[in-house]
Parts: structure tokens; C-alpha cells; sequence
């Protein structure tokens, strides 16, 4: 083994170790979704919360409530601007709930609604928003039963900040989890990456970037449905792409499973627009959110079904095989190239674009 | 043409990979400096190296402002970010760089107000809607970024605007070229020319490269089609016994330069007579400060400073690296105590950093990157569909 | 740093005269083009934008120019591999 | 009938009618739990998400997961300060929801939860607030076991949001809801009340006002659990008396029973300090919240065997009998002064305590 | 003793109760005004009314400084809350009181940096806190309050603070009584004097209401059973033909009244020729603006204003409850478009106006909660246990 | 806004002139006695507190005054009633 490669395996190593949180104060990177994030999370939050439920990598948990399997999620919104192209915080907090908990295989039944309201906050944008979440409560067929609301002084927020939280019902016999790629399986996504990231980007007006792009934000459980519902026992991994995007999601999986991920660069979707928008500001698409596509690991064998299963519906016309898994090496995401190379995709570092959901 | 998807296909990269290869001499080591971080950048993000021989060796130079930012500096300008009323705003590749007494991040989360900006035009503008606070602009960059410095001082100038300065840190390309030519410890066959610096200043200032140094150059272009290219033409001056520079970019770089951009910089800028580097040392007349016309401008008189030189800390081996030196790999702190996340080193920092780039893309050996790459697929992956662009 | 990006010129701005509408890949942003002051420029050129300025008119013949040369590789790399397989030394 | 009892019926009347939002932007009022935060409920909140489960004047709602009954809730919690005497927004984020299931009669088993951190926290404070939360959960027998982490620009927060929801099990034949009082039956306090928000005040320390006062937060489910073990038929309503204090449940369970609540003032069981707090500041008691109290109306018949029941419990020691239900004047809550008359205890108006929870 | 919970007692009270029933002649009806709000609020919150035989109509008074304050003036007092690094300082009862273009509260949530104090002196040490702001104090009430605001501007200019101003609405209750009295449309058998006031003016400032205007006054406390006591000594002197001032509350006022707080109202204050009073209209002498050796703390000086009159809106009919003509409920917006969520009426506001007293305590015809109040119990409740105090 | 509430001087500051502690019910807070510098004030006086200034020292005598009063009053009930059920007018 060459002494670069034993640098290598030293550092691999490294990064396998328990995290530490370095730093005195939270930074905007705690929130990004990349690695900071993963290092709060387990070295704070698990660390205190340590229960054999509590799994971070998973979009839910997966309770047994008297007999009923259920899954549980939660998330907090605080996208800025509240209003985009697409969508809203609105629908976004009911979409990405919902999504987390189709990612887990169930079927989202009921929500729970919490806003954090700033002083002055037009009365009017509230129920644009609340107007918003009953439409995507529709749409994605589930009820918000239960919520609360609390004004904090002008200031002291964004003017709303919407927390969900999702119970679904696992009704199929699936085990998902990001553990459960192994080598030989397939990577399909279900659309184009990055709308949603860029949308907020450019709704945010601070670059003077014009270009007709709309958040990708939508309910998955449609999508998801059909798919487990055509390949119950085929599909291992499902993780829709939020913050932190689809390099990072793979990344939490190709760790969980011990695996690698290799990607072919010129099969992944992406807008021309995306792309333009990515290229003005130095960004890489693979880390930019998606708030209405998902990555599913799915069996080898059974990828043309999986992936003409998901071309069929709507939500997923677009949807394209974008790379596969490899026994080795474990743990990391690996990118064909188009131009011929291979090099790694990292999990993200920093906060390229803060406060997207 | 978009100037971009043209220069990063596989099928011309793959024809030229086999020429780079025949102009090779079996057995002989080429050691080729690209001079640019955005170059290093292009070559690990797009896995060039794949297309290399093993005879082809790049090695990466000084060429990224953020990497060469000493840390008295930073310590300057977040000693200024913390004065009342400042705004102090940054290109983002700043934000993780440490100083002394931390970076911009862990300032701003301490309660600085420091804002990221795409342009110094962004600046100006928050220095406009802001008329009671006083907003600096953190200058970084080489002879590409200060013209657009310079232009935003002449407008700020022009408007009347009293609430703007610019904190100056605008370093020189040729100077750093030089002492990285006259420093004993390397031994280069030729340069890769940065393409976007010579944008302004030209090609013709690297003559001195060729005729005193006697070592061949080639300004390149960005996209890895243009890398791949300026090694071919590097290896064949070597081939043939020439040593010019030569021009790889000529789509984007005038041999004689952009004189609006030089007269610019000339108009608000001025040279100063040494200026510290980030593990390479005093360089002088490697840096510009502003000129005293515009002193209004100057975050250095505006501001009180403290100035203090810090030491580069201990275990860090950025001037190996920027000297072309050190692989990143070799640095005895590289992805342990130094990473991106929390950086020891400035090169660790910016994407154009030579380790952070190594880091982030190509953090798996050559070896092992080329065995996976030719492992078979189990399922068959098409690019993507008509309708849409693929990522690449 | 130094990221550069190409883009075509779609506009020149009425109300200032440093400024123009650039768009890459369908996406647009005003840009200064002060840098450029000695150039003629007009809808259809591409420039190089860095940090909001066009830093450089972009030419497409010296652009094209580059992928000849690579055309010229190509055709000589074809040509050898045509040679070979044509080649009779049975 | 007299000229002004004529237009007392009149006001009745319009106050039952649908409310209306009339202010154009969100001031503090609507987040203190009163009129304003009721209004805004009705007229936005549930105008929006309108469906048979979402229940408003509840503290959750219950659900039925493939046969399991199960109550589910929410609350976000904003409390300034972060830490104050007996507490912090960790525990309180936890009791919190954790008593809110237990009003709904669950047994509260798994809870979720979503942090809005904002740049520049201490990692410090927020392992304070983890230890405590992970503490209290497990007081309360309770697994966190799904959660999410936001980070907002400095400005854009006050340090930390936390926002819980909480599954419940309802392993108990009984029906409690506001609606369920009923003439003959008696209301109850479970101990002296006003000690969270009087603490609250106090470690804000904007009054130059000192008082051994700490806050009451605490678990209700192991108290909540005897009562309904000793009476289950007997219980008609539970609820905690948080935001809005005694007073705000009581109008509540007034106007969802459609009776009159009836309260004796000397009954009413407060400790000479909040007393003293409530003085200085010229605050009712009766409007200020407690996060370890609740208030229960249960069978008349049964009223000595419920207290003696919540008195056996630690947390119950000093809970009394209070008052009554009566048939008129329905939907108003009267008190009996201890100087010998009667007056109207209304619901809150305006925002004497912001951000105490 | 705690001069609080004596004053409170039931047992007391109804003893009291038959004695002042005894007093009143039947049939014959005495109304008696109380001037103070705090009054209002005490008869209500306790229930007191109950107490009192059906002889005896308590009508309230114009003594809630919020109450009287004009429209133009909230406006005012919003204008200055508008300009650049003003914070504006009130107590809450201030916040919600409708002005010509919204309250405080309005005001707040668009924008304005307005904040509650329960102090003066908490004012000025905001002002202190914040050099770079300018802290103005919302200053209301009567005589009792005034004292408060004139000892907090001679310690800020004892200090030199020079961020602090007053916007000074302190009105006095001497002139209010008198317009009361000139009214034609009241038939009033006495008054129930207002104690605070009374201990900085005393009780001989209202002996002209006995002298020249023939109506009994009994300065009275402001717990519970203080009113009924005074209520019983106005019966009293009218039913030994008597008219004079009376000070049942003795405890805390004394009968010239507190020279400190009258001299340092003299030093930091001077009468205005005349005021608006809400409802009231304009009465001479009836208000205190700063003083010009205090001008540097006065806001009508340190601001521009646009001291607009506005005009009461056409359904307020407070003037008529301040006036005691019209009892709450007579209003005919009470209770449907003027609550205290959404009042019209600045009555509706602070919990001492009489609307607000009315709507919050007392919405609920007596006739109807005596009657809920001999409904027998179903369960018996006893006083809260040894240990604790209870709520009484 | 003419609310007063009576409380005990616990304390009469060292580090200021005009500052003292009084306490309500356990409760705490310094307020400022500038308004009484007239009076002789020492811990165990009562003064009626408003807005953060003591407004008058409270006479427990004159209270008790009121309270005698009432008592009297109560008295000549009482022996109103007791007369009332011992007088015999069978
Ligand atoms: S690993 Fe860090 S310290 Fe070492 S050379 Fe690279 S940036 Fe510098
Ligand atoms: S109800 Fe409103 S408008 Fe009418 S008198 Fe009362 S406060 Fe004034
Ligand atoms: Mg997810
Ligand atoms: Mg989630
Ligand atoms: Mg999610
Ligand atoms: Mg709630
Ligand atoms: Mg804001
Ligand atoms: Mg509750
Ligand atoms: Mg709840
Ligand atoms: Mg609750
Ligand atoms: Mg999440
Ligand atoms: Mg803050």
C-alpha cells in the first residue's frame, strides 16, 4: 500500500471516530445539513436523547404504538423568504413532513402544526400560509389535528417559523433504512435536483439572478406508494434530498451500509436553469436541496422497474438511474465523471445556502 | 458554443489523454505547476489526473488568495468587523479562513456583522442602504479580483459615498512566481499559466519566466479540455527544445491585457513595498494597498489596526504546499487535525485550496480511484434524458 | 477566487451605461461591463463575468481555434488507428 | 328582563359568534394565550385546517392509529429566559407535552423534537438544555426519539426555539374534554397556582424584584394516572393551566360545556410570594400560567375521593377544591370574592406575561 | 397587619352592609361618584356592589388618566415613536389606547421601538443603556404619579443624561372635579375622593366642593372595604346635614397632602393655560407641561409634532361615562364593537376605566349573579388549607 | 394607574440615599423613597409604593382607626341582633 493510501486509511479512520463539536458557538453551518450538522446531531443530540429508537440517519422513527406500526418525524421550517416561486413555508412544512414519512414507508396520516410568529407579521401572509398548508394537507391526504402558535417580540424571528410533526402508518411489510444498500444495488433519483435550493436563492433577490426557476416542493407519497407497492421487498433505501442534497444523502448511506456509491455525473438530472444558476454562484448542484425528489436504493435486478414504476407517475416522469453500489470503497461516494475522471463527493462543508426549508 | 460543455468532453479528453501520453518519454518525470488554485480546482473536480500518465506529476502553486492571506490580517480585519457600527463584508471563500483569534465565522457567531457578498458592488450597495454604519469591503484576490475593486472605490468615489472602505489585500501574481522559481527546494519542468489573472495583466509578463528562468509556460483555460491541452503543449516545447510562453486561452486572455482593468488598479491602487504571505514569507512589491487619493477608502487609515504578525501555527505546512513542495497528503496534520471543517491551514479552506481540493474530491488514492472506476457496473446507466441537461 | 464564468450578453442597459444583462444557461443577472470599456460590444458576445464585472470579451475564434487543434489530434489519433487496423502485416 | 341585562344578552351573543381577526399584524396579544390567541385560532388557524379531529380548546388530539388509540399534541416553546429558577426550555419543552397527553388521558410514550437555534448560541447552553430535556424525559418515562435542528442568522431568534409534538397512548376507558362539565360538578386545582410565570418575571429581572420563587414545571402523567385509575368514569375534563393561567382554562371549559364555572376566591391556593409578585405588578393570580398545574372537573359525588386521590401524589399535596359547575350563566366563569360578592373572572385580553413558555 | 387582606374581610363587610342599608332612607336613591378609577376597579374586582343596598348607585368618575387622555395626543406620542433611535417608554395600560392612527401596540408591531416600563426610573435606565438612542418617557397620570416623573427628570439632570425626554400628559384632578361639578346634566349626592392623589395634594385642595357647591366628600382607600366605609360616612353626613371633606384614608393621606412631591412637581413642571381631555373637551389649568429650565427633557421641545386635534370617534360616548351621565353598558357600542380587546372608548382600556372595569368584572346584570350567588353549593369548598395563602 | 400597594422597609440602602428595599408578602424590590424626605423612615415602617417610588409612610395607627370603626359598628350589630333575640315581645 502506497503511503499516500496510508495517509488515506488514517484519515478514513479519523472521520469513523465518535464526532466532537469543536466549536463554542453555533454557526450557520450547524444548520446546513452537512457535516456539522451530523456532528451536532450525534454529539449532541444523541448523546443526550441515546434511546435505541432515536435514528438519526432515518428520515422517522418506527414505533410500535399498541400494535400499530407507526412512523414519527418532525421538522422545523424557517426558509427565508417565506414566499417562492413554487411555494411557500406553507406548503413546504407539510410537503417535507409528509416526505420524511413516506421515506420511512408509511402512509402519512395526521399533523401536528407549531408557529413561532414575530411581532407584526402580517395577519394577511399568516393565512396565505395557513391557506397554503391545508391545500398541501389535501393534496398529500393527510389532516393537521393538532398545533399551537407562540409571538415572539419584533426581532427575535423571521416573521413564521412553522414546526411539523408527521405519524404515518407502515402498512406494507418494507425494512427501509440507510443501511440497507448493498453491492450490486441501483441509485435512481426521481427528477431533476436542485430546483428548490436555487428557487430560494434566487427568491431571495440578493445577486440579482433572474431565471424561471420554481421549488421542486411536493408530497412524495404517491410516488413512494406505487413504488413499494411494485417492489415491496426490493426496495432497501428511500431519502428524499433536502438540505445538504443528494451528495449528502448518499453519503449518510453509503456510511450507514458500509458501501460505496458510484455516480455517473452525466446521468444525473438537472435543469439548464439549475445549472446556470450553480455556475453564476460557484455552487454544485449535487448539494443544493430538493424538496420534491427522493433517492431510492433499489435491488440491482429489479432497477428497470423500479425506475419505469417511478417514470410513471407525475411526480417522477423524470427520474433517472444515476449510479449504482460498490463493495468498496466502503463508506464513500464516488463520482464518474463526464469528462472521464473519478474523484470523491464529499459530505458538505459549510453553509452555502442557509436557511432554504 | 457555451465556452463550457465543449471543454469538458470525454471523447477529446480520451484522444488527447493518448497524445499526452506518446509525447511522454518512457521513464522521465514531468513535473508541471499549475500557478492557479482555480486550476487545482478544475483538475481534482473533474478527476484530470485519471487522464495523466504516470510520467505527468502537477503540482500545485500559490495561486489562491485565500491560501496566502498571512493571519495577522484576518485578525486585522475581524479586529475592524468588531469596531461600532462596521458592517464588514467578504467574498464567502474568507469566511473559515482562521487568523489568530479565529475567522470570520466564529466572529460573526460571536456578534460581528458580517455578511457575504458575490461582488464589491454588493458592498457598496449595503453601504448605501446603510448611511449610519460604516461598511468595509474585505479586498482579496490577485490582479483578476482588483480591478473590480478598483472600479467599485472609482464608483463609491463618483457617488459621494462616506461609509465605505475597503479593507486592501490584493496580491500580485508575478512576485509570488518569482520566489517560488528562485525558492532551492523545487524542481519544475513548467508552468501552467492562470488564465484569469493574465485576463488582465496579459501573457507578456511571464516572458521573464522563459528567458531568465529558462522554464516553458502555457496560460490555460479553465474547463479540464484546456488543462489537458496546456500539458500537451507543454510537453512538446520540452519535446522540441522551446521554452516561450504561450497563450492556451486565447478565447479570454489578450496578450497585452485589459488596460482598462491595469489603469484602474493603477488609479486607485498603489504598490506596497513588501507584504507578508501566508507560509512563503515577506515578498516585496507583492501586494497593493490604496493609493493615497483615495485614502477615504482605506480601511487601513480609517481604522485604527492592531497589525500584529502572527505566526503560521506549528504544524502547518502551507508554504510546502503553496511552494509546490508537499503533496497536501504530506502535511502531518492533513484530514486529522486540518479539515475542511475546521481548517489549521489556509489552504484547507477555499475550494481552490490545494488541500481542501484534494480533500473534498480527490481524498482516495489514485490507485484505488482507478481500480473502482474500472470495476464493472451491475446495472447499466444511460446519460440523462433529451429535455434536460445531465449535471455535467 | 478566480471562478469565471462565460456568458452571453443579452442586453445593454438604457439607464447606465456600465451595465448589461448577461444570461448563462437561461439565467440572468446584470453584470458591469466597465472593464470592457474598450471593446464594442452587442447582444450575441459572450464575456467572461467575475465578481458582477465582464473581466474579458470572449472569442470565439481563438474558442474554436483550441478544438481544431483537438480535431487535429483526433483526426491524427483516427487516422493512426485506421492505419492500424487497415494495416496488413499478417 | 332589565334594559341592561338585555344588552348583556346581546354581547353574549356576539361574543360566541365566529370571531374575526380584526388587527392587520401579529402583536404579543396573540401569543398570551387569551381573547387575541383564541380569536386567531378560530378565525385562522382552524378556518384553515377545519376537520373533525383538530380539536382547539383540547390539549391534543386522539386519533385512531389502525386501531390504537392514541392522543397526539404539540407546543413550541420560546421561554426568555432559557433558564430560570426550577427550570428551562428543555424541561419545560418536554412537561410541556408530555402533560398535554396526559390531560388527554394517554399515557405519553414517545416524543419529537425541533430546535430553531440561532447563530452564536453557546454549544454550552445547548447541552444544558439537552441534559434537561433527556432528564425530564425520563422522569416522565418518555423516549425522544425523532428531532431536527434549524440554525437562523443572529437576529432572527433569541437563542433557542424548541418545538415538541408527543404520541400518548389511551389505555383508559374515558372520555375527558372541555365540553364534558357538568352542573353539580367540581373543579379542582392541583397546588398553589402562578408560580411558573411568577418566576418567569421575575428571572428577567426587569423589576428589580427578588423572590424565592421557582417554577412549578413538572410531569403530570403519575398524578394524572391515579386520578384516572381511582375515577375513571368520574373525570369530565383535564387540562393544565398554562398560557392564560386558571382563569383562560376555566372560560374554556365553561364555553365548550356550555355552563357556568363557579369559583370561591379564599379556595384558591396561591403562596404568599406569587401574592407578593402579583401585587407589585398589578397581575391577577388567576391569569398566570403554571407548566406542574392542572385543573380537573370530576362528579361532584366523587369530588372528596379525587382530591384525596391528587393530594396522595407529591405534586398534588396542596390541591383544593375550588369550585363548581353550575347550569347558568352558561359559558361564564364567576368568582365568589372573599370580601362576599360575585363578579365574572373573563377570559384574558392583551399580554400581561409574553414568552413565558 | 398588611393593610391589605383587613380590608378585605367578608364578615366585616356585611356588618358594614346592614349598617349602610340602615342609613339609607327607602326609596330615596343617593348616588355617589368615584372620582379615582382605582375605585372603579375595586368595586368591581371585589364584587362590592353586592354589598350595597339597591338605594345606593356608585357612578364612576373621570380619574383614569388613560381614560381622559385625547386622541391627538396618542398620535403624538406615536409620531415621536417614529423617529430615527427613539425608544419610547410607557406604561402598559398605554398601549392598547386607540389614537386618530392606531395604539402603541399597533404602532409597535409595524415597526416602532416602544417599550413597557413599571417606572420612570426604568426610562431613564434604558436610557442609560442605550448612549446612541433617544429615550422618551410616555408620561400620564394625576398629581399621585406626577411626583414620580418630576424626581426621575431632576435625577437624569442631576446626571447629565441627555438621551431622556418626558412627554409629559400629567393631569390634574381638581380642575376634572370642578368640570364635573359645572356639568348640568349630573345630579350627584357626593363623592368618593381619590386617595392617591390625595396623598400628594392632601384633602384641603377639596374643600371648595363642600363650600361652594354643597356636596359631601370622603377621601377613601382602595381596598374593598375602605369604599363601603366611605360610602357609609357619606350616608352619614347626609343624614346629619352635614358637608364636609372627610378622610377615611387617613392611614396613607395625609391632610396637607406630601411637600416633596408637590415641590418637586413646582420645580420640574408648570401648569398649562389649558388641556383636552378625552370627552371632556378643553379645561384651563388642568394639566402640567415641563417646565423651561427643564426643557432639554421635554419631548414637545426636543421633537416637532404635528399636535393634531382628532376628533373623539362619533360612536364614544365615554365623555358621558367619565361624567358619570352614562353608565357602561349605556353605550351603545359596549361590549359589541368597543371591547377591551378592540376598544373604541379609552374606558374600554385600562382595567380602571369604567367600561373595562365593567366588561372584564361586572358583565353580568346584578340582579342575575345574586342570584347565582344564593345557588346552593353542590360540593362544599373550603378556604385554602393552613400553609398557603389563598388568592383572597 | 394610581395603584399603591403597601409594604414593609426592610432596608434602607448604604450605596444610595434614596433607594430602599421593601417587602410584599416574601417579595422583594428596591424602590425609591426620594418622595418621603421629609419623614423619619426605618426597617419595619410601611409605605405605599407607586411606580418605583414610595408615595406616603402608612400610619398603623389611623389604620387601626378604621378598623376600630368597624369594629364598633360590628359591635352595635351584634348587640342589635343579641338584643333583637333577647327581647320577648310575646
Ligand atoms: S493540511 Fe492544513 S495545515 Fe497542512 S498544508 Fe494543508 S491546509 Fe496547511
Ligand atoms: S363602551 Fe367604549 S366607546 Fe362606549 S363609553 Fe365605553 S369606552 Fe367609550
Ligand atoms: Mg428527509
Ligand atoms: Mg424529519
Ligand atoms: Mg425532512
Ligand atoms: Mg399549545
Ligand atoms: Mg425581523
Ligand atoms: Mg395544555
Ligand atoms: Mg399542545
Ligand atoms: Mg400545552
Ligand atoms: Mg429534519
Ligand atoms: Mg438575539
Amino acid at each position: 500500500m502506497s503511503r499516500e493510501q496510508q495517509v488515506l486509511d488514517r484519515i478514513e479512520r479519523q472521520r469513523r471516530r465518535r464526532p466532537v463539536v469543536r466549536e463554542e458557538r453555533i454557526t450557520l453551518a450547524h444548520g446546513a445539513g452537512g457535516q456539522a450538522t451530523h456532528t451536532l446531531i450525534e454529539a449532541v443530540f444523541l448523546e443526550a436523547f441515546r434511546n435505541p429508537l432515536l435514528a438519526p440517519l432515518d428520515d422517522g422513527a418506527l414505533l410500535d404504538l399498541a400494535g400499530a406500526r407507526t412512523a414519527f418525524t418532525t421538522d422545523s421550517f424557517v426558509v427565508s423568504p417565506l414566499f417562492f416561486p413554487g411555494g411557500d413555508i406553507g406548503d413546504l412544512a407539510v410537503n417535507g413532513t409528509v416526505n420524511d414519512l413516506a421515506m420511512c414507508g408509511a402512509r402519512p396520516v395526521h399533523l401536528s402544526a407549531g408557529f413561532i410568529l414575530e411581532e407584526g407579521f402580517p395577519v394577511a401572509d399568516l393565512r396565505r400560509i395557513t391557506a397554503s398548508m391545508a391545500a398541501a394537507a389535501r393534496a398529500a391526504e393527510v389532516t393537521i389535528v393538532t398545533g399551537d402558535t407562540k409571538v415572539v417580540e419584533r426581532g427575535k424571528a423571521d416573521g413564521c417559523y412553522v414546526t411539523t410533526a408527521g405519524v404515518g402508518l407502515v402498512e406494507r411489510p418494507v425494512t427501509l433504512s440507510a443501511a440497507g444498500a448493498r453491492p450490486g444495488d441501483a441509485v435512481i433519483v426521481s427528477g431533476p435536483i436542485g430546483a428548490h435550493g436555487a428557487a430560494i436563492m434566487l427568491a431571495r433577490d440578493d445577486f440579482g439572478i433572474e431565471a424561471p426557476i420554481t421549488s421542486d416542493t411536493a408530497p412524495l407519497h404517491g410516488i413512494v406508494d406505487a413504488l413499494l407497492e411494485a417492489l415491496p421487498e426490493h426496495v432497501r433505501t428511500l431519502r428524499d434530498a433536502t438540505r445538504g442534497g443528494v451528495a449528502t444523502v448518499l453519503n449518510e448511506v453509503a456510511r450507514a451500509s458500509e458501501a460505496a456509491v458510484v455516480l455517473h455525473e452525466d446521468a444525473i438530472p438537472v435543469t439548464p436553469e439549475v445549472t446556470g444558476v450553480c455556475e453564476l454562484l460557484g455552487l454544485d448542484p449535487l448539494y443544493v436541496a430538493c424538496e420534491g425528489r427522493f433517492v431510492a436504493v433499489v435491488d440491482g435486478e429489479h432497477a428497470d422497474k423500479a425506475l419505469s414504476t417511478i417514470r410513471s407517475h407525475p411526480l417522477g416522469a423524470d427520474a433517472a438511474l444515476i449510479g449504482t453500489v460498490a463493495p468498496s470503497p466502503a463508506g464513500l461516494v464516488l463520482l464518474r465523471t463526464a469528462f472521464g475522471g473519478t474523484r470523491v463527493v464529499d459530505v458538505l462543508v459549510g453553509d452555502p445556502l442557509p436557511r432554504i426549508c | 458554443m457555451r465556452f463550457v460543455d465543449e471543454y469538458r468532453d470525454a471523447g477529446r479528453a480520451r484522444v488527447l489523454a493518448a497524445e499526452i501520453a506518446a509525447r511522454c518519454r518512457p521513464g522521465r518525470k514531468y513535473t508541471f505547476m499549475e500557478v492557479c488554485g482555480g486550476h487545482t480546482h478544475t483538475i481534482y473536480k473533474h478527476g484530470l489526473e485519471d487522464h495523466l500518465p504516470a510520467e505527468v506529476n502537477l503540482v500545485h502553486g500559490p495561486g489562491c488568495p485565500v491560501c496566502v492571506i498571512p493571519m495577522g490580517r484576518v485578525d486585522d480585519a475581524i479586529h475592524i468587523a468588531g469596531q461600532p457600527g462596521v458592517i464588514m463584508t467578504s467574498f464567502g471563500d474568507m469566511m473559515r479562513v482562521p487568523g489568530g483569534t479565529g475567522s470570520f465565522l466564529d466572529a460573526k457567531a460571536a456578534g460581528a456583522d458580517i455578511r457575504m457578498v458575490y461582488s464589491p458592488l454588493d458592498a457598496l450597495k449595503i453601504a448605501r442602504a446603510n448611511p449610519d454604519r460604516r461598511v468595509v469591503f474585505m479586498a482579496i484576490g490577485f490582479e483578476t479580483t482588483a480591478p473590480s475593486t478598483a472600479m467599485t472605490v472609482l464608483r463609491a468615489a463618483d457617488e459621494g459615498v462616506t461609509n465605505f472602505s475597503v479593507f486592501c489585500n490584493h496580491v500580485m501574481i508575478i512576485p509570488a512566481i518569482k520566489a517560488i522559481l528562485d525558492s532551492p527546494d523545487l524542481r519544475l519542468d513548467g508552468f501552467i499559466g492562470p488564465g484569469h489573472v493574465s485576463a488582465v495583466i496579459g501573457c507578456q509578463p511571464y516572458e521573464f519566466i522563459a528567458h531568465d528562468y529558462g522554464k516553458p509556460m502555457v496560460v490555460a483555460g479553465f474547463e479540464p479540455l484546456d488543462i489537458l491541452t496546456s500539458v500537451h503543449m507543454l510537453l512538446g516545447q520540452l519535446a522540441e527544445g522551446r521554452c516561450q510562453v504561450e497563450n492556451q486561452y486565447a478565447r479570454v486572455v489578450p496578450w497585452h491585457g485589459n488596460r482598462v482593468a491595469l489603469s484602474a488598479i493603477g488609479r486607485v491602487m498603489r504598490l506596497r513595498a513588501h507584504f507578508e504571505w501566508r507560509g512563503l514569507g515577506f515578498i516585496a512589491h507583492s501586494a497593493l494597498a490604496m493609493a493615497d487619493e483615495y485614502a477615504a477608502f482605506d480601511a487601513e487609515r480609517v481604522f485604527d489596526l492592531p497589525g500584529v504578525r502572527v505566526a503560521d501555527p506549528r504544524a502547518c505546512q502551507c508554504g510546502e504546499v503553496l511552494k509546490g513542495v508537499l503533496k497536501p497528503w504530506e502535511c502531518k496534520v492533513f484530514g486529522t487535525a486540518c479539515t475542511p471543517e475546521t481548517p489549521i491551514g489556509t489552504c484547507m479552506v477555499s475550494s481552490e485550496g490545494a488541500c481542501a481540493a484534494y480533500y473534498n474530491f480527490g481524498r482516495f488514492s489514485r490507485e484505488r480511484i482507478r481500480a473502482a472506476a474500472r470495476e464493472p457496473l451491475p446495472v447499466e446507466i444511460q446519460a440523462s434524458r433529451p429535455g434536460e441537461t445531465s449535471l455535467a | 477566487m478566480c471562478l469565471g464564468i462565460p456568458g452571453e450578453l443579452v442586453e445593454l442597459a438604457q439607464d447606465h451605461e456600465d451595465l448589461a444583462l448577461v444570461e448563462v444557461s437561461g439565467v440572468r443577472r446584470r453584470i458591469n461591463v466597465g472593464l470592457l470599456a474598450d471593446e464594442e460590444l452587442a447582444p450575441g458576445d459572450w464575456v467572461l463575468v467575475h465578481v458582477g464585472f465582464a473581466l474579458s470579451k470572449i472569442s470565439e475564434q481563438e474558442a474554436q481555434a483550441v478544438l481544431d487543434y483537438l480535431e487535429g489530434l483526433g483526426q491524427a489519433y483516427t487516422d493512426e488507428l485506421d492505419a492500424l487496423s487497415t494495416s496488413d502485416i499478417s
